[in-house]
């Protein structure tokens, strides 16, 4: 069954509709990217789904259960993670605290401390980082940070917003090895990605966003072929 | 209605005055820069013209020039305000937000320590039996409002005017300022000056407004309540001190009738009006305006 | 347009603001006023009415309250304000609106001549000063060493520090040390250790009540021992609570006492009201103000004499001028003793008073006795 | 300037010193969460003092609407310090509620709530004095049981002389500080909190439900406002409802001398200013008034971000 | 031809890190020159270093003619040194079109006064200023916007307005730091064309920052690769691409990793 379920999704900033009518589903331990040209609306709906904004008009379901109303704290709590466009991290705060405030929601000390290791393993740049202050990494290291940050909650449903902005060629494979690999071993996502042939190679399954709606969805291997796809998003 | 003037005169020119402080707030504000030491210019404007105006050593000066006086005090004021403003400035503006608030405040402190040990300044007792412009306080609306009409078209055209954009991209992002070409330092402290100088020059003209002139003039308290009329008429407008001094000089005379328990009053509303009007009086009325205009384009 | 009756009186003090521990003293002071002079007939049969106007602590808020009483509740005339600046910026108003101005409470120099509506019936303290500091030598002869401490940003206080200064050197003692503080000062024990280590015999302070207060307790915990004489901010029971039990024994400069009842029956009147409204002494802002409102009444009494005309038929702007002029004739006897009104518009009091702070064995509260006449 | 001399004034600075230093410690608190100076501080700190001083003594003066009205029970001074101190923390959770949450909401301009927080001082002010007027109250002088009023010892056959109750304030501030350090730097509460005043939105993403924890900051702060407001009120008797109001400014200076936001930084920020003015010679007092802004003013130019301020180097 | 940028021996370090560590490099007018490198390998700093918002431990930098080594931003800007920045920093506050036109005063002539007093020279200057920042605006397609805030624009659109912005100070040498991040891929090919357009359209010179290896390889004429703050490779395309330095260090087996 569907682990989140989206329906009829409004957006507004103020006047402007930034998202029109979306529904759109991600089935449990499923990987599904959203593409789309910039001014889409990709970003806006991922800030919906985990309330940065909060719905103009529709319903979200999470594991069954209506959580419209929900703020993002508690939607984190019943196993949310997004990881934000810009990154987002505590400029102030070290790199180790912005991974330990990653599993603040958790409690379970040991397995926290095994998981920060296994992040300092997967990107060894930061283990070298890890009393900096995040504000100073370098933008390529402030992404890795923001995507091993929202990894530290061990979330059910992973939202990634083009996790892939960036990063040197080497480590874009490697954070493309890390989605699938989460995916197999269970963890639902959401990703959006501007990259869209990588994407669309781990994902199940694609939505194309235009002007705020979505346009185009299936298999991700279909819609490859499709030649308005290509045209459009692939190069 | 010449009673209500009779009555309410000095009141409307106070409001006008204390909006020429709030101007001389949003002034150094449009370049994003939280400045308080404007009060501490005013009693130093107030201070000039009260030694001028008194002080036997000019009496020569106050013979021969007769009302000229009072300009040649405001020409004094705002010679003092704009050279302490950049001897202030200099040094203080690499300060960053609150901080700055802090230090110009510390500013204003010094000079209020600084004028009660000053014997010319009277002391505790200050300096009384300033020489009036006029009969009537009503009529000094004859200095404020020129003066406040000057301010307002000069803030008027710096946010029309390219040359205005320096001051909000600081605002907005100083070290993208910088790298756009924009002279950072030097409009933080033409904005901050400008506003020096008219606290100087309104401290010189409410000297005789007021009669007397003392260290009381000069207090964090009076910095903070300027302040807080560019912030409830809105800090986004230009409009804003003078409606937020409105709201805040007149409601506790509005409130007179409730005695003892007006100043609760006055509290309550000062809430009241930040957490219905969140973008301060203007902001409210900008919101109306767009509903008004909404409902219109509804019905068409 | 004619007098209202009740004669209609104003009262303009600072009702709010961190003046209003005197502006409630003087309210207080005041409504005493009313009802004992309405009860004794007010003016030949007809009663006043005070009304109050808040000044607040600041210029501005005196001003305006200047300006209600003036033109919408058509007093007679005006007590207050309560501070001296404050009198510099609203008497004015008056002046020009020609209505007669009583002040309860400024003593700085230049209020009275701010204009011929302006007069006051608080004295400047001059004259009591030096007496209170003579009573110090009485009782310790061989002090030698003062140290004198006052509060730089008080009108009063700064100026009275003058003339305690001329006394001490006058009387040939030696000021070892000169100590300024603010009247929102608690913590003085840098002031303190001045005195300490300037082996000052005797301490002079010009200050208000809860500075002053915490100042002589801060003296006496670290160990001065020797004579305290205050000025007339201390002359207030305010001091009690601050001090408490160190407060004994403090010489007080007074403009008014209440010990003075066996020899004052109007101050007998006034005190005992007092006591049964508030269950506690007069302070001085309470008998000034109770003074201003009585010295106002009887004027207008006076003028219903000389005219035979009675206030309600006089035209308002008639009755100022009037009521301003019959104020500077002849002397009135007060809680604060006799008392008369200088064509000036300055008081001229007849007797001062040095008293000494007795506290009670509660500590809590206290009284002053007078030392002598 | 002899040893004793030196010693007394060192005991001096630290007495004041400590006496800014509790005042600015709930201050600071509050700043460090929500960026924004609370200007009601001052006036739950005067509340803390009166409703402590109402629960212990429970007799009024003679103005206001209370006027010599008498409590029928009172507490010992102990619980009824507690008490107090409890209520005031309810009392700074009101402050968030009415002045500052609402704005939030309404994403009013973040400097607005230095007037809402001014409104709320005004209201709390005026209604002390309108219930219980404006006059002196004072605790009784033995709450202490019988200690002495001041330790006196001599150094070098000078007198040198420290009062009971400064010594408790000193004693109180390292406390609080110690506590309030403990959390903010060591606990994962502390983290959230400093997650949640860096940037909201995104403390939110991470599961830290920032209203309850402004919420809570706001209790501790008031909290520690009741407690130094009544411990000052005891050293210094309650001088009207403008008692705290009074430190307002001082308060401020310390804080940002200090730091913003920083813990230690209050502390030893009041100690700073304490020792300034103790120092300044004692035939320059009149100039006592300016020595914590001049300092103030000197050392933000050196250290624009305040002695212990953490700096924040702009990485492009 | 002599160098339009010339530095040399520049070196930055951070507590114990070595962020730039002795580069030198000379730009010569009209080339397009790549910057690549790892994550964290310096080059951001190195355009600080440039730019003048990060003060050098070492070296200098000569541009145009100038020593800029320790200049004002402001003062670097007006030589005709422009920049855009890898986590943009728009005037979130102001209008697109205010964005730009805020750059365009930089060579100004007319001062706060002139301007209060709406001298005609003033007014003129501001006319010119907003046509060209349309004409800059359109260029960047977002003339439709114009009014708009800047912190309304989605990712992709704010790079654009960034660089309108920075062309709007008439600049001789343009750096740009990752500039088709968050640009999809055929968005991304538009952009490499803009590129070569607007190099041609005001005869700059460029030196741009990406990690998209395809599009600097196509585009710049030189590539100069940075690691661990030290330049390991310097070149045409072919001949970085080729070097197994950086092949090891940045590029990883497929070379078209991040097409
Ligand atoms: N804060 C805002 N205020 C007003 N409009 C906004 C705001 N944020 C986004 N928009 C508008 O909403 C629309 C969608 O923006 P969004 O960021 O979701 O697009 P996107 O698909 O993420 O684009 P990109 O791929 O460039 O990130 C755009 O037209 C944008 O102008
Ligand atoms: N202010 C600073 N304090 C401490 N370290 C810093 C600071 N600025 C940069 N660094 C470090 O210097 C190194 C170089 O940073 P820089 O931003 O130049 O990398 P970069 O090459 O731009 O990487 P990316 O491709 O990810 O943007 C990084 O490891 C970063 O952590
Ligand atoms: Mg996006
Ligand atoms: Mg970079």
């Amino acid at each position: 069954m569907a682990l989140l379920e989206v329906e009829g999704l409004c957006v507004n900033y103020g006047a402007v509709s930034a998202v029109r009518d979306v529904s759109l589903s991600v089935a449990a331990g499923e990987i599904v990217t959203l593409i789309g040209a910039n001014g889409a609306g990709k970003t806006s709906i991922l800030r919906a789904v985990s309330k940065l904004v909060t719905p103009r008009a529709g319903v979200l379901r999470f594991d069954g259960r209506d959580v419209t109303g929900l703020p993002p704290e508690v939607l984190v709590r019943l196993g949310m993670a997004h990881s934000p466009e810009g990154r987002q991290v505590l400029a102030r705060q070290s790199v180790g605290d912005n991974l330990e405030l990653g599993a603040y929601v958790r409690n379970d000390r040991a397995a926290i401390a095994k998981d920060m290791e296994r992040m300092f393993e997967l990107f060894p740049r930061l283990s070298e980082r890890r009393k900096q202050s995040a504000g100073t990494l370098s933008g390529g290291e402030q992404q890795m940070l923001a995507i091993a940050r929202a990894l530290m909650s061990r979330p059910r449903l992973l939202l990634l917003d083009e996790p892939s902005l960036g990063l040197a060629p080497i480590l874009v494979s490697e954070i493309f090895e890390i989605i699938a690999g989460l995916g197999a071993m269970g963890t639902t996502i959401l990703l959006v990605e501007q990259n869209a042939r990588l994407a669309m190679r781990v994902a199940a399954r694609t939505y194309v966003v235009e002007s705020g709606g979505i346009v185009l969805e299936g298999p991700s291997a279909e819609l490859a072929a499709d030649e308005r796809v290509t045209k459009a998003y692939l190069g | 209605m010449s009673g209500f003037f009779e009555n309410y005169g000095f009141l409307i020119v106070t409001i006008v005055q204390q909006a020429l402080l709030g101007l001389s707030i949003y002034f150094p504000l449009m370049a994003g820069q939280l400045s308080l030491a404007s009060i501490g210019f005013y009693s130093l404007g107030g201070y000039v013209a009260a030694i001028m105006g008194t002080h036997p050593y000019f009496a020569p000066w106050r013979a021969a020039l007769g009302f000229f006086m009072f300009p040649l005090e405001w020409l004094f004021a705002l010679i003092l305000g704009v050279v302490l403003g950049i001897a202030v400035g200099y040094p203080a503006l690499r300060l960053r937000g609150i901080y700055l608030a802090l230090a110009t405040i510390a500013f204003v402190q010094v000079v209020n320590v600084a004028v009660l040990n000053m014997p010319v300044a009277g002391g505790a007792v200050g300096i009384f039996g300033i020489p009036q412009a006029f009969e009537s306080r009503l009529d000094y609306i004859w200095f404020f409002g020129p003066l406040f009409a000057l301010a307002m078209f000069v803030v008027y055209r710096i946010t029309a005017i390219g040359r205005g954009l320096a001051f909000f991209a600081v605002r907005e992002d100083e070290l993208a300022a910088g790298a756009m070409g924009v002279r950072t330092t030097a409009n933080k402290v033409t904005a901050f000056v400008l506003g020096c100088a008219l606290a100087a020059v309104t401290g010189a003209m409410s000297a005789p407004f007021l009669n007397t002139w003392n260290a009381r003039q000069g207090t964090f308290d009076a910095s903070v309540t300027c302040l807080a009329y560019v912030l409830i008429g809105g800090s986004r407008s230009l409009w804003g001190p003078l409606f937020g001094a409105a709201l805040l000089v007149s409601l506790p005379e509005v409130l007179r009738p409730l005695k003892d328990s007006r100043m609760i009053l006055n509290g309550v509303v000062l809430v009241a009006v930040c957490v219905y009007l969140p973008q301060g009086l203007m902001g409210g009325l900008a919101a109306l305006r767009t509903r008004l205009a909404a409902g219109r384009g509804g019905v068409a | 347009d004619k007098v209202a009756t009740p004669i209609p009186i104003g009262i303009a003090v600072g009702q709010t603001s961190n003046v209003a521990l005197f502006g409630q003293e003087q309210v207080n002071g005041a409504k005493i006023a009313e009802e004992r002079l309405n009860a004794a007939g007010g003016v030949n049969g007809t009663k006043i009415t005070l009304v109050f106007q808040d000044t607040a602590g600041d210029e501005a808020g005196a001003v305006n309250a200047f300006q209600n009483l003036i033109n919408r509740d058509k007093v007679v005339a005006i007590i207050g304000p309560t501070l001296s600046q404050q009198a510099f910026a609203a008497n004015p108003i008056a002046e020009r609106a020609k209505t007669p101005v009583v002040g309860p409470s400024n003593t700085a120099k230049g209020v009275p001549e701010i204009g011929e509506f302006i007069g006051r019936i608080s004295a400047p303290m001059t004259q009591v000063a030096p007496y209170s500091v003579k009573q110090a030598m009485k009782l310790n002869p061989d002090i030698k060493r003062v140290a004198v401490l006052y509060a730089q940003n008080d009108a009063f206080s700064s100026s009275e520090t003058v003339t305690f200064q001329d006394a001490v050197k006058n009387l040939g003692l030696e000021t070892v040390t000169v100590q300024k503080f603010q009247t929102t000062d608690n913590d003085f024990t840098t002031q303190v250790t001045a005195v300490l280590g300037a082996k000052a015999d005797l301490v002079i302070i010009s200050g208000l009540a809860a500075d002053s207060g915490n100042l002589v307790k801060q003296l006496r915990q670290l160990g001065y021992k020797g004579l305290i004489v205050g000025g007339n901010g201390l002359n207030s029971p305010n001091m009690f609570p601050v001090c408490g039990a160190l407060c004994s024994d403090i010489l007080v400069a007074q403009a008014y006492s209440p010990a003075t009842v066996d020899k004052n029956p109007v101050n007998k009147d006034f005190a005992t009201a007092f006591e049964a409204a508030y269950k506690k002494g007069p302070a001085q802002f309470s008998a000034q103000a109770y003074t201003a409102v009585q010295v106002v009444t009887e004027a207008l009494a006076k003028i219903e004499k000389e005219t035979g005309k009675k206030i309600a038929d006089f035209e308002l702007a008639e009755l100022r001028e009037m009521l301003n002029k019959s104020l500077r004739t002849g002397s009135y006897m007060t809680p604060i003793g006799e008392i008369s009104i200088q064509p000036s518009g300055e008081v001229e009091q007849k007797d001062f008073y040095v008293s000494k702070i007795v506290m009670n064995p509660d500590g809590k509260t206290g009284s002053f006795v007078l030392v002598s006449e | 300037m002899d040893f004793a001399w030196l010693l007394q004034s060192l005991l001096n600075g630290l007495s004041i010193g400590s006496v800014y230093a509790v005042f600015a410690l709930g201050y600071t608190l509050v700043f460090s969460i929500l960026g924004i100076i609370n200007f009601a501080h001052g006036a739950v700190f005067t509340l803390g003092a009166y409703l402590t001083y109402a629960l212990a003594v429970g007799r009024f003066g003679i103005n206001g609407l209370l006027s010599d009205l008498s409590l029928p029970l009172t507490l010992p001074f102990p619980a009824a310090l507690l008490v107090g101190a409890l209520l005031s923390g309810l009392a700074g959770m009101a402050v968030e509620r009415l002045a500052f949450k609402p704005l939030r909401r309404r994403g009013a301009d973040p400097l607005l709530a230095l007037v809402s927080s001014l409104g709320v001082a005004l209201i709390v002010v005026n209604l002390i004095q309108y219930l219980v007027g404006a006059e002196i109250y004072s605790f009784p002088s033995d709450i202490f049981g019988d200690l002495p009023m001041a330790v006196i010892f001599s150094v070098g056959g000078k007198p040198v002389a420290v009062r009971t109750i400064q010594i408790i304030l000193f004693a109180a501030s390292m406390v609080m500080l110690a506590g309030l350090g403990w959390f903010i730097g060591r606990t994962r509460g502390g983290k959230a909190l400093r997650a949640t005043a860096e940037n909201a939105d995104t403390a939110s993403l991470l599961g830290i439900s920032v209203n309850r924890f402004i919420l809570g900051t706001f209790f501790i702060s008031g909290l520690l406002g009741g407690l130094s407001g009544t411990l000052i009120g005891v050293s210094f008797g309650i001088a009207g409802p403008y008692f705290g109001v009074s430190y307002g400014l001082k308060g401020l200076a310390v804080i940002v001398l200090g730091g913003l936001g920083s813990i230690p930084g209050a502390v030893l920020g009041g100690l700073v200013i304490g020792l300034g003015e103790a120092f300044l010679p004692p035939d320059m007092s009149s100039y006592k008034e300016a020595v914590a802004f001049v300092l103030l003013f000197a050392i933000l130019l050196v250290r624009p971000q305040g002695l212990l301020g953490g700096r924040l180097e702009q990485k492009v | 031809m002599s160098a339009l940028l010339k530095a040399s021996d520049l070196r930055r370090s951070f507590g114990g890190l070595m962020a730039v560590c002795d580069v030198s490099l000379a730009v010569l007018p009209g080339e397009i020159m790549g910057l690549i490198g790892p994550n964290g390998a310096g080059k951001t700093t190195f355009f600080n270093l440039l730019t003048g918002m990060t003060r050098a431990d070492t070296g200098t930098v000569i541009f145009d003619g100038h020593d800029i080594t320790s200049a004002k931003p402001e003062a670097i800007a007006s030589l005709g040194l422009a920049r855009t920045f890898q986590n943009i920093r728009l005037f979130g506050g102001l209008t697109l079109m205010d964005n730009v036109r805020v750059a365009g005063r930089v060579h100004a002539r007319t001062g706060l006064l002139g301007g209060i007093l709406g001298t005609p020279a003033s007014r003129r200057e501001d006319r010119d200023n907003t046509e060209r920042a349309y004409e800059l605006l359109r260029l960047v397609g977002l003339a439709d916007r114009v009014e708009h805030l800047a912190a309304s624009l989605p990712y992709g659109d704010r790079r654009r307005l960034e660089i309108a912005r920075a062309l709007a100070l008439s600049p001789k040498l343009l750096l740009l730091d990752e500039p088709a991040a968050g640009l999809n891929p055929s968005e991304k090919l538009g952009l490499a064309d803009f590129i070569r357009d607007i190099k041609e359209r005001f005869d700059l010179t460029v030196l741009l920052i990406e990690h998209n290896v395809p599009m600097v390889m196509g585009l710049c004429d030189r590539v100069m690769v940075l690691s661990f703050g030290q330049m390991i490779a310097m070149g045409t395309p072919e001949a970085v691409q080729r070097d197994p330095a950086v092949i090891e260090a940045y590029l990883g087996g497929d070379t078209h990793g991040a097409a």
